[in-house]
C-alpha cells in the first residue's frame, strides 16, 4: 500500500466519520433518552435528502442552505409522530417499539416510493466534484463542507444538552422519567422534543448524504443499521461517545472496504460481536449525560 | 442467643477483596460462619455487605481470596454451581418472578437448588406449597407476584430461597420496609427457619432485629471488618458507634428487648410549634390507585402553614401512593385537593410543582448521571428568576455543606446519606410550600438518619410545611406536629404527634411495643 | 374434552386442504406453514426465555444451504434425512454462536445476532467454492405442492407438542426464570448458560427446517433471498399478533400475518407495504400481548366478565406516557 | 397509463374474458430494489400488447385473439416471484409466461414454467445460469449477462492498442457477477492484465474504499457492474477521488435517461453496455420494423420517458416473439406455443431473434453508448452501426 493510498484511506475515515457521526447522534439521543431504538431513523435520512434535493431542484436553493429547512421539517415530523405514535407504547416492551418503529419505517419508505416513484436522484452542485488536493491525497470540497456541518451540529448539540435548561431537562427525563416530572417537566413534551431533534439531525444526515451518494427512497436502512453499530461500539453515554464510535467504525469500514470489500460487513459485524463479547454490557453506561 | 451454632465452620472466607475500577468496595475481610448459626452482618451504605455476598455467591468474582464452603473451594464457581450445593439468597431490591403465580415462584427454587435433581416439576409444586405454609403466603399461592405487596414479597423471597433446600441462606435486608409488627413476626420466622438447621447470614439496618436474633454481629466499613462479636459486645464498641450506630440508636439498642417503653429524648431537635393555623393543603375523600387496583379510598388529609405532619402505616397502606397522587403521577379517581385555596385535583404534575408542592421521592431518584450542581439546578426548571436561583443554590449550600464540597461530582457517585442531601436539596432548589418527604430514613445508616431528621426540623422552622412518610414511626413522630395513619388505603387515625406517640394502639401496630 | 374435539376437527380440516385448494392457495399455506415453524422457533428464545433474537435468518439461510447441498452432494441425500441434517447443524452452530452471544443483554444481544445473521450472509455471497457465492445453488426439482404442506404440517403440528411439553418441563420453567430475571435464576441454581443455550439450539432448529423446506420449494437458494431481515421481523410480527411466550400464539400468528399481508397484497398492489406497516403499528398498539391474550379475554367474557373496546384501550393505557 | 394497466387488471377479473382474450402472466418488480426497471419492464409488455391489439389482435388459424397483460408486484423477492407465476397458472390461468425483471427472479421462475409446461419468454434476466439447467420451456430474448462488459473492451481497444490494464468491481449479486467475470476473463483473453478484480456487497452506499485501492494501481479502463445506483455511486466516487482512467465503462446505468439527470457533465464520456439503442440499423418483420420507429412510437404515447430504456425494448420484444410463434403454431396451447417459439427465427426492431438448445438468443450482440460533450448519447459500438466514432481518452475530471 502507498503512501498515498494509506493517506487517502486516512482522509476517507475522516469525512465519512462526520456524516456518520450526524447519523448516530439523533439516533443516540433518542435511544439514550426516551429508549427507543428507532428503527424509522433511516426514513428520517431519507425524507431529509429529499427535502433538500426537492429544494435545489425546483427552486435551485444550495443544499447546503436546505439543512436548516430539513432540519426544521423533521423536527416537526418527528415531534407530530413521536406525540401521535410512539408515545401510545413508550412504556410498552422493547420488542413492541422495535416493531412499531420498523412499522413506520416500512410505511414511509413505501409512501416516499409512491410519490417519487423510485427513480435514483442526486444533487448537483457548480462544486460538486471539485476537491482539494493535499498532495496526493484529495479532499472533496463538498465532503469537507459536510464535515464542517457535521462539526457545527455536534458542537451544537453538546452545547444544548450541557448549557441549555432545556438540555438539562432532556439529560435529566432520560435519567430518571418520574423524577424529573417531580421537578416540573412536562416529560411527553420533552420526549418529543427529543424525538424531534433526533429527527432533525437525521434531516441534517440526510441533506447531506444527498449531495455525496445518489439515493433512492431504500437509502435509509443501511444508515440505521450503522447508527445502531456506532452506538454500541461507542456507547451511549454522550455526545463523546457517539463521535468515538462514529470514528472506529468509519476506519473499519474504509480500511476492510478497500482490501477485502466481499466481507466488509462480516467483518464489521464480526468485531462488533467479539467486542461485545467481551463486554457483554456495551462499551460504556447507557444513560445520554 | 437462641439456637447457637455448634462451631464446625460452614463457610470460610479468606481475604476477600473486591475491587471495582480502583475502588476497593470489599477490602480482605475474613470471615467465617459455623453451622447453625445466624449471622448478624450490619454497616453503614456503601460498607461493602452487598458486594461481600455477591462475592460468596457468584454474581461478582472477588478480585483476590478464597471461599471454603464445607471445606470445597467454591471461590471461582458459578452462581448456578454454588446454589446447587447449597446456598441461597435473597435480594436487597426484591426480585420476585413477576409474572409467574407466587407457586411457581417458589417451585424453581425446589426444582433446580441442591435437591432439585430429584424432585420433578409436580413435586416442585408441591413442595412449593409446603414452603409457603411456613411462611404463611399460602393465601396468595395462585396470584402473580406482580400482585403482592411489599412485605408479601419479602416473604416470597424468602420462601423461594428456601425451597431451594439450601444449608446456608444469606439475607439481604429481608426486613427494610417492614413496620414493627411486622419486623416481629419476621424474626420469630427466621428462628424458626434456623431451628430448622438452616445457618442464617442475615444484612439488616434494623437494629432491634439484628441484636434480637443474631447468635454473632459483624461489621463492616468503608469494605472493612471493623468489630466482630456477640450484638451486645458489638454495640458497646465505640468505633462502631461512631461510624454507624450514632449516639441514640447506641442507647435505643440497649432497650431492645424490655417490655416497657423508654422515652428517648435529649439531643434530638423537636419541632417548633406552627406558626399559623392557616389551612395550607386540603384533601377530601380522595380515591386512586394503579390500573385496575385501587389502592386508596376516601382519604382526607389537611396540613396546615409551618406544619411538619407525619404520614404513618404498614408498607402498603398507599402512603406512597397518597403522595404520588398529591404530585398527580397518580391520578385521583374522586374526592379533591386543594393548595393555598386553588383546586389541584385535575392539575398536571408540572402545575402542581408550580403551586408549591414538591416530591422527595423514595429512594431519591436523583439524576446519577448529573452534577450535584446540575440534580439542584434541575429542581428549578420552572422557574426563571436567575438571580434569585443564585441565592437559592447560595442558601441550600449553607444549609447543606457537604452539597457545595461536591457540586460538581456525579450525584451517582455520592453515598446514600449525601444522596439523600441532594434529594432534599433539589426539593428545596423550587421554593417549596410544602416538602413531601417519601422514606427519608430508607436504608440509610442510623447515624445518618439522625442528621437527616435534624435537618427536616431545621427546614421547617424556615417556614416549610412537610409532609413526612417514615418506616422509622418514632422518629417520624417524635419529629412531627400531627401525625396520620393509613391502613390498607384508609385514613383511620389522626392527631398530635404527641398523643398518637402515646397512643397504646398506635404503639402496638407500629411499634411493636 | 370439548377442546380435544375441536383440536382434532381442526387437525381434519388442515390434513383435508390440499383437496380442496388450488395448488396456489396451497402455497400460500405451505408459507403460513414454514413462517408458524420459524415463528414457534423464536418463540422458544424471544418468548419463553425473553431473548430478542434478530437474527434467526441466520438458521433459515443455514438449513436452506445445508438441506440444498446434502441433496446436491454425491451422496445424494434424500430430502428428510437432509433435513433433520440441517436442523442439526443450524443447532451445533447456533450452540457455538450461543456462547459468547447469549452473553449480551436486551438491545445489544439484539443487534449482535442480526450482525450474525449479516455475516453470514456475507459469507454464503463471497464462499464461491462452497455456496457457488451469489449466484446460488439449484436443487432438484420437485413439483408435488403436497408433499410439502404435509411435511411443514407434520413439523408445525410436532412443534406444537415440543412446545405444550417443554413448557411444563424443567427446561421451559428455567427459561421463563432467566426471561423474569437472570441473576435469581441463577442463584436458584439455574445454569443459565446451558439452558439459554438449548433454546437457542432449539430454536435454530426449528428456523433450519423452515428454511430446508422453503429452499426444497423454491428449488433455488441464494444468499439474499434467503438471509434476509424480513424473515426475522415476520417470525417476530406473528408471534406478536399471537402472543409471545404461549404454546398457539406463533402458529396462529403467523396464520394470521399471512392471511393478512395475502390479502392487503393482492388488494393494495403498489401500496401494500403502507398498508402492512399501518396494520404492524396497530396491532402493537391495540394487541400488543397478542390474539392469545385477547381470546383469554373473551373466554373470561364468556364465563361473565365485561367487554368493551376498554380491552384494547386498557393495552394502550398501560403503556402510554401522559 | 396507470389507469390502463389498472384496467387491465379489472378486465383480468372477469370470468367471461377467457373466450377470445390470450392473457399473458408475469411478476414484475413494482416496488423494491429493481422498482424502476420492473416499471420499464412492465410498460414494455403493455406498449407490445397494446399495439398488436389495435392492429387486431392475434391470428390463430382462423380466430383472432386479443391479447391482455395480468401482472402482479413481486417486490424485488425471487421467492415472491415463483408464489405469484404460481398463483397467475393456477388461479388466473393466463395461457402464456412473461419473465419477472432481474436474474434471481428469473430464476425461481424458470422453474415453474418448466412444471406446469408453460412456456415463459423473459427479456430481463441475463443471468447465464438460469439455462444451464435443461429448462424446455424458458426462452431468452437478450446477451446473456457475461457479454455486457465486451463491447466496451472491444471498442477501447480498437481505439487504444497500448491499452493495458483494467480494473474491474462489481456488485456481489448473481446477475452483476456473472458481468464482471465475464469482462475479466473477457479482458484476459484479449492480453490485458486485470489489475483489480473486486466484488463489493449488494446495497453499497459508499466505493471509495475500492476506488482508492483502484487508484493506486493506476488502469487504463474501470469496468463497474452493478445497478444504475453503482454506476452513479462509482462515477461520483471517482470524480471526488480524481480516480480518472482513460476510459470507464459500466454494465447497467449510461443507457438510462438518470444517468444524465443524476451526473450533469460528469456523465459525458463514459461508456455503457446496451442490450439495445433506438441508432441501431435493424431493419425488423414486426409492428414497428426499426429501432428509431419503436422508440418513436413508444415515445407519443408515453410522453413521461425522455429516451426509450432498452428494457422496454426487448420487454416489447418477448411479446413479439410469442406473437410470432402463436400464429406459427396456430394454437395457444402452450407446448406448441414453445415448440414454435423454438424454430423461431425472425428479425425485429430489437434484432435477430433464433433461441439455441439452451433456450439463449444466439444472434443477439451488445452495444456500446456514450455520452459525449455536447450532452448527448450516441450509439458508439459496434462499428457498423455507430452513430459516432467513441471518444477516448476521457479527460481528467478537472479539465473538462
Amino acid at each position: 500500500m502507498s503512501g498515498a493510498e494509506v493517506g487517502q484511506i486516512a482522509m476517507n475515515a475522516l469525512l465519512l466519520s462526520g456524516v456518520l457521526a450526524v447519523v448516530a447522534l439523533g439516533f443516540a439521543l433518542v435511544w439514550g433518552i426516551t429508549n427507543i431504538v428507532n428503527l424509522a431513523h433511516g426514513a428520517f435520512i431519507v425524507i431529509g435528502a429529499y427535502v433538500t434535493f426537492g429544494l435545489h431542484d425546483f427552486w435551485s436553493m444550495d443544499p447546503f442552505l436546505s439543512i436548516p429547512i430539513s432540519m426544521a421539517a423533521l423536527f416537526a415530523l418527528g415531534f407530530l409522530i413521536q406525540r401521535a405514535l410512539i408515545n401510545q407504547i413508550i412504556r410498552a416492551p422493547l420488542l413492541a417499539t422495535f416493531l412499531l418503529t420498523f412499522g413506520l419505517e416500512s410505511l414511509i419508505v413505501n409512501l416516499l416510493r409512491f410519490f417519487f416513484r423510485a427513480d435514483t436522484r442526486s444533487v448537483m452542485t457548480a462544486y460538486s466534484g471539485a476537491a482539494l488536493a493535499l498532495g496526493p491525497v484529495r479532499v472533496p470540497y463538498i465532503r469537507l463542507g459536510a464535515l464542517g456541518v457535521s462539526i457545527l451540529l455536534v458542537l451544537l448539540l453538546a452545547a444544548f444538552l450541557t448549557r441549555s435548561r432545556l438540555g438539562r431537562a432532556i439529560r435529566a427525563t432520560g435519567m430518571d422519567v418520574d423524577a424529573a416530572r417531580l421537578t416540573g417537566v412536562k416529560v411527553a413534551t420533552v420526549y418529543a422534543i427529543t424525538f424531534g431533534i433526533g429527527a432533525a439531525l437525521a434531516g441534517a444526515a440526510g441533506s447531506l448524504l444527498s449531495m455525496i451518494v445518489p439515493f433512492d427512497p431504500n437509502l435509509g436502512g443501511g444508515y440505521t443499521e450503522r447508527a445502531f453499530i456506532i452506538c454500541v461500539l461507542g456507547g451511549l453515554g454522550n455526545v463523546v461517545n457517539v463521535l468515538a464510535g462514529a470514528a472506529a467504525y468509519s476506519v473499519v469500514e474504509v480500511v476492510v472496504g478497500s482490501r477485502l470489500p466481499a466481507f466488509s460487513q462480516a467483518i464489521t459485524f464480526g468485531m462488533l460481536v467479539l467486542l461485545l463479547a467481551v463486554r457483554p454490557q456495551g462499551i460504556a453506561g447507557k444513560a445520554f449525560s | 442467643m437462641n439456637g447457637a451454632g455448634n462451631g464446625t465452620p460452614l463457610l470460610d472466607a479468606r481475604g476477600i477483596t473486591k475491587r471495582f475500577g480502583g475502588l476497593a468496595a470489599v477490602a480482605s475481610v475474613d470471615l467465617t460462619i459455623r453451622e447453625g448459626e445466624i449471622l448478624g452482618v450490619i454497616g453503614p451504605n456503601g460498607a461493602g455487605k452487598t458486594t461481600f455476598v455477591n462475592c460468596i455467591t457468584g454474581l461478582d468474582k472477588p478480585t483476590s481470596g478464597t471461599i471454603r464452603f464445607r471445606g470445597k473451594d467454591i471461590t471461582r464457581m458459578p452462581s448456578h454451581a454454588i446454589g446447587r450445593l447449597g446456598i441461597s439468597r435473597t435480594f436487597q431490591v426484591v426480585r420476585p418472578l413477576t409474572h409467574l403465580t407466587v407457586r411457581d415462584n417458589v417451585a424453581m427454587g425446589a426444582m433446580f437448588g441442591a435437591r432439585g435433581k430429584e424432585r420433578t416439576v409436580s413435586q416442585a409444586r408441591d413442595r412449593a406449597e409446603e414452603v409457603l405454609h411456613r411462611v404463611g403466603l399460602e393465601h396468595r399461592i395462585d396470584h402473580a407476584a406482580a400482585d403482592l405487596t411489599i412485605s408479601e414479597l419479602k416473604r416470597l423471597e424468602l420462601a423461594r430461597a428456601l425451597a431451594t433446600d439450601a444449608a446456608l441462606l444469606f439475607l439481604d435486608e429481608v426486613m427494610a420496609g417492614l413496620n414493627s409488627t411486622e419486623i416481629v413476626g419476621a424474626m420469630e420466622l427466621l428462628r424458626r427457619i434456623n431451628r430448622g438447621g438452616v445457618t442464617l447470614f442475615v444484612i439488616e439496618h434494623v437494629m432491634k432485629a439484628i441484636m434480637g436474633i443474631s447468635d454473632r454481629v459483624v461489621v463492616l466499613h468503608d469494605g472493612k471488618k471493623i468489630a466482630e462479636g456477640t450484638p451486645q459486645e458489638v454495640v458497646d464498641r465505640p468505633e462502631v458507634a461512631a461510624a454507624y450506630l450514632g449516639e441514640r440508636f447506641a442507647r435505643r439498642a440497649q432497650v431492645v428487648g424490655k417490655p416497657e417503653r423508654v422515652k428517648v429524648q435529649g439531643t434530638l431537635v423537636k419541632a417548633a410549634p406552627p406558626v399559623v393555623e392557616e389551612p395550607l393543603l386540603e384533601v377530601r375523600a380522595l380515591s386512586s390507585g394503579y390500573g385496575e387496583v385501587p389502592v386508596l379510598w376516601d382519604v382526607s388529609l389537611e396540613i396546615r402553614k409551618g406544619e411538619v405532619v407525619a404520614l404513618v402505616g404498614a408498607n402498603g397502606a398507599g402512603k406512597t401512593t397518597l403522595l404520588c397522587t398529591l404530585s398527580q403521577l397518580v391520578k385521583p379517581r374522586s374526592g379533591s385537593i386543594s393548595f393555598a385555596g386553588r383546586d389541584l385535583t385535575r392539575a398536571r404534575p408540572e402545575e402542581i410543582v408550580r403551586a408549591g408542592i414538591v416530591q422527595v421521592p423514595q429512594g431519591r431518584r436523583l439524576f446519577a448521571g448529573l452534577t450535584v450542581k446540575e440534580n439542584l439546578l434541575q429542581g428549578v426548571y420552572l422557574r426563571r428568576d436567575r438571580r434569585q436561583i443564585e441565592e437559592d443554590l447560595e442558601s441550600v449550600f449553607e444549609l447543606l455543606p457537604r452539597l457545595e464540597e461536591r457540586a460538581n461530582q456525579l450525584a451517582g457517585r455520592l453515598s446514600g446519606g449525601e444522596q439523600q442531601m441532594c434529594a432534599l436539596g433539589r426539593g428545596l432548589m423550587s421554593r417549596p410550600r410544602l416538602l413531601l418527604i417519601d422514606e427519608l430514613s430508607l436504608g440509610l445508616a442510623p447515624l445518618v438518619v439522625d442528621h437527616l431528621l435534624d435537618l427536616i426540623s431545621r427546614i421547617n422552622q424556615r417556614g416549610t410545611a412537610v409532609l413526612l412518610v417514615e418506616q422509622d414511626v418514632q422518629a417520624a413522630l417524635e419529629h412531627a406536629h400531627r401525625g396520620y395513619v393509613l391502613e390498607t388505603g384508609r385514613m383511620v387515625q389522626s392527631g398530635p404527634a404527641a398523643e398518637l406517640l402515646d397512643d397504646p394502639r398506635i404503639r402496638r401496630a407500629y411499634l411493636g411495643m | 374434552m370439548a377442546r380435544a374435539v375441536l383440536l382434532a376437527v381442526v387437525l381434519a380440516a388442515l390434513l383435508l386442504v390440499p383437496s380442496l385448494v388450488s395448488p396456489y392457495t396451497l402455497l400460500t399455506y405451505t408459507s403460513a406453514l414454514c413462517l408458524a415453524l420459524m415463528a414457534q422457533g423464536w418463540n422458544l428464545i424471544g418468548g419463553y426465555t425473553g431473548y430478542a433474537a434478530f437474527g434467526n435468518v441466520a438458521f433459515v439461510g443455514i438449513g436452506a444451504y445445508t438441506t440444498g447441498l446434502l441433496m446436491l452432494s454425491r451422496w445424494h441425500v434424500p430430502f428428510v434425512p437432509a433435513l433433520f441434517a440441517a436442523a442439526l447443524v443450524s443447532a451445533l452452530l447456533a450452540t457455538v454462536i450461543g456462547i459468547p452471544v447469549l452473553r449480551l443483554k436486551g438491545h445489544y444481544f439484539a443487534i449482535a445476532t442480526l450482525g450474525v445473521a449479516e455475516a453470514f450472509r456475507e459469507i454464503a455471497s463471497a464462499w464461491d467454492d462452497l455456496t457457488n457465492g451469489a449466484t446460488g445453488i439449484d436443487l432438484p426439482v420437485r413439483s408435488d405442492s403436497r408433499f410439502f404442506y404435509y411435511v411443514a404440517l407434520a413439523l408445525v403440528v410436532g412443534g406444537i407438542v415440543i412446545t405444550a411439553r417443554l413448557e411444563r418441563s424443567k427446561l421451559g420453567y428455567g427459561w421463563v426464570a432467566i426471561r423474569e430475571d437472570q441473576d435469581a435464576a441463577r442463584m436458584l441454581g439455574i445454569d443459565t448458560t446451558v439452558f439459554k443455550v438449548a433454546a437457542f439450539a432449539l430454536s435454530a432448529a426449528f428456523a433450519a427446517c423452515a428454511g430446508g423446506i422453503i429452499a426444497y420449494q423454491d428449488i433455488h437458494v441464494a444468499p439474499d433471498d434467503f438471509f434476509k431481515i424480513e424473515y426475522t421481523l415476520q417470525m417476530i410480527i406473528a408471534c406478536i399478533i399471537g402472543g409471545t411466550g404461549t404454546v398457539w400464539g406463533p402458529p396462529v400468528g403467523a396464520a394470521v400475518y399471512q392471511l393478512l399481508s395475502t390479502y392487503v397484497w393482492s388488494h393494495f398492489l403498489e401500496l401494500h407495504p403502507t398498508v402492512l406497516g399501518v396494520l404492524i403499528i396497530l396491532f402493537v398498539v391495540f394487541l400488543p400481548r397478542g390474539l392469545m391474550d385477547l381470546f383469554r379475554r373473551m373466554a373470561a367474557v364468556a364465563r361473565g366478565g365485561r367487554f368493551g373496546s376498554d380491552v384494547f384501550l386498557a393495552n394502550v393505557r398501560a403503556s402510554r406516557l401522559e | 397509463m396507470r389507469t390502463l394497466s389498472a384496467l387491465v387488471i379489472l378486465l383480468g377479473a372477469l370470468p367471461a374474458l377467457a373466450a377470445d382474450t390470450l392473457v399473458f402472466g408475469a411478476a414484475i418488480s413494482i416496488t423494491g430494489k429493481t422498482a424502476k426497471e420492473g416499471e420499464y419492464t412492465r410498460d414494455g409488455y403493455q406498449f407490445a400488447i397494446d399495439r398488436i391489439n389495435q392492429m387486431g389482435g392475434i391470428r390463430v388459424g382462423g380466430k383472432t385473439y386479443q391479447v391482455a397483460l395480468k401482472y402482479y408486484d413481486d417486490e424485488t423477492k425471487p421467492e415472491r416471484t415463483a408464489q405469484l407465476f404460481e398463483k397467475l397458472i393456477n388461479e388466473d390461468k393466463v395461457n402464456l409466461l412473461l419473465g419477472p425483471y432481474g436474474s434471481s427472479p428469473t430464476g425461481t421462475a424458470a422453474p415453474i414454467a418448466e412444471r406446469y409446461r408453460i412456456p415463459m419468454v423473459e427479456a430481463n434476466g441475463a443471468a447465464e445460469s438460469i439455462f444451464s439447467k435443461g429448462y424446455k420451456y424458458s426462452f431468452m430474448i437478450i446477451s446473456p449477462a457475461r457479454m455486457y462488459l465486451r463491447g466496451i473492451i472491444d471498442a477501447v481497444r480498437a481505439i487504444d492498442p497500448s491499452a493495458k490494464t483494467v480494473a474491474v468491481l462489481g456488485e456481489n449479486e448473481s446477475f452483476s457477477k456473472e458481468v464482471a467475470v465475464g469482462a475479466a476473463e473477457y479482458a484476459r483473453g484479449k492480453g490485458m492484465n486485470v489489475v483489480y478484480d473486486e466484488l463489493y456487497p449488494t446495497n453499497a452506499q459508499d466505493v471509495s474504499a475500492l476506488l482508492t485501492a483502484i487508484k493506486g494501481k493506476r488502469p487504463d479502463l474501470i469496468l463497474g457492474s452493478g445497478h444504475l445506483q453503482d454506476s452513479l455511486l462509482t462515477v461520483k466516487q471517482s470524480r471526488d477521488l480524481g480516480v480518472s482512467p482513460k476510459a470507464m465503462g459500466f454494465s447497467v446505468g449510461p443507457s438510462t435517461p438518470e444517468f444524465r439527470a443524476n451526473l450533469g457533465k460528469s456523465a459525458d464520456y463514459i461508456f455503457g453496455g446496451t442490450q439495445w439503442t433506438e441508432a441501431l440499423e435493424y431493419e425488423g418483420d414486426d409492428p414497428w420494423k426499426t429501432p428509431k420507429a419503436f422508440s418513436e412510437a413508444f415515445r407519443a404515447t408515453h410522453p413521461n420517458y425522455d429516451t426509450t430504456p432498452y428494457q422496454v425494448a426487448e420487454s416489447a420484444a418477448a411479446v413479439i416473439a410469442y406473437q410470432r410463434a402463436i400464429e406459427k403454431a396456430g394454437s395457444i396451447e402452450p407446448t406448441k406455443v414453445r415448440d414454435a417459439l423454438a424454430a423461431v427465427d425472425m428479425m425485429t426492431y430489437f434484432g435477430r431473434i433464433k433461441f439455441d438448445a439452451r433456450g439463449v438468443n444466439v444472434y443477439k450482440p451488445m452495444a456500446v453508448e456514450q455520452y459525449q460533450p455536447d450532452g448527448k448519447k450516441y450509439t458508439v459500438w459496434p462499428r457498423e452501426v455507430a452513430e459516432k466514432p467513441p471518444v477516448y481518452p476521457m479527460p481528467p475530471w478537472d479539465k473538462r
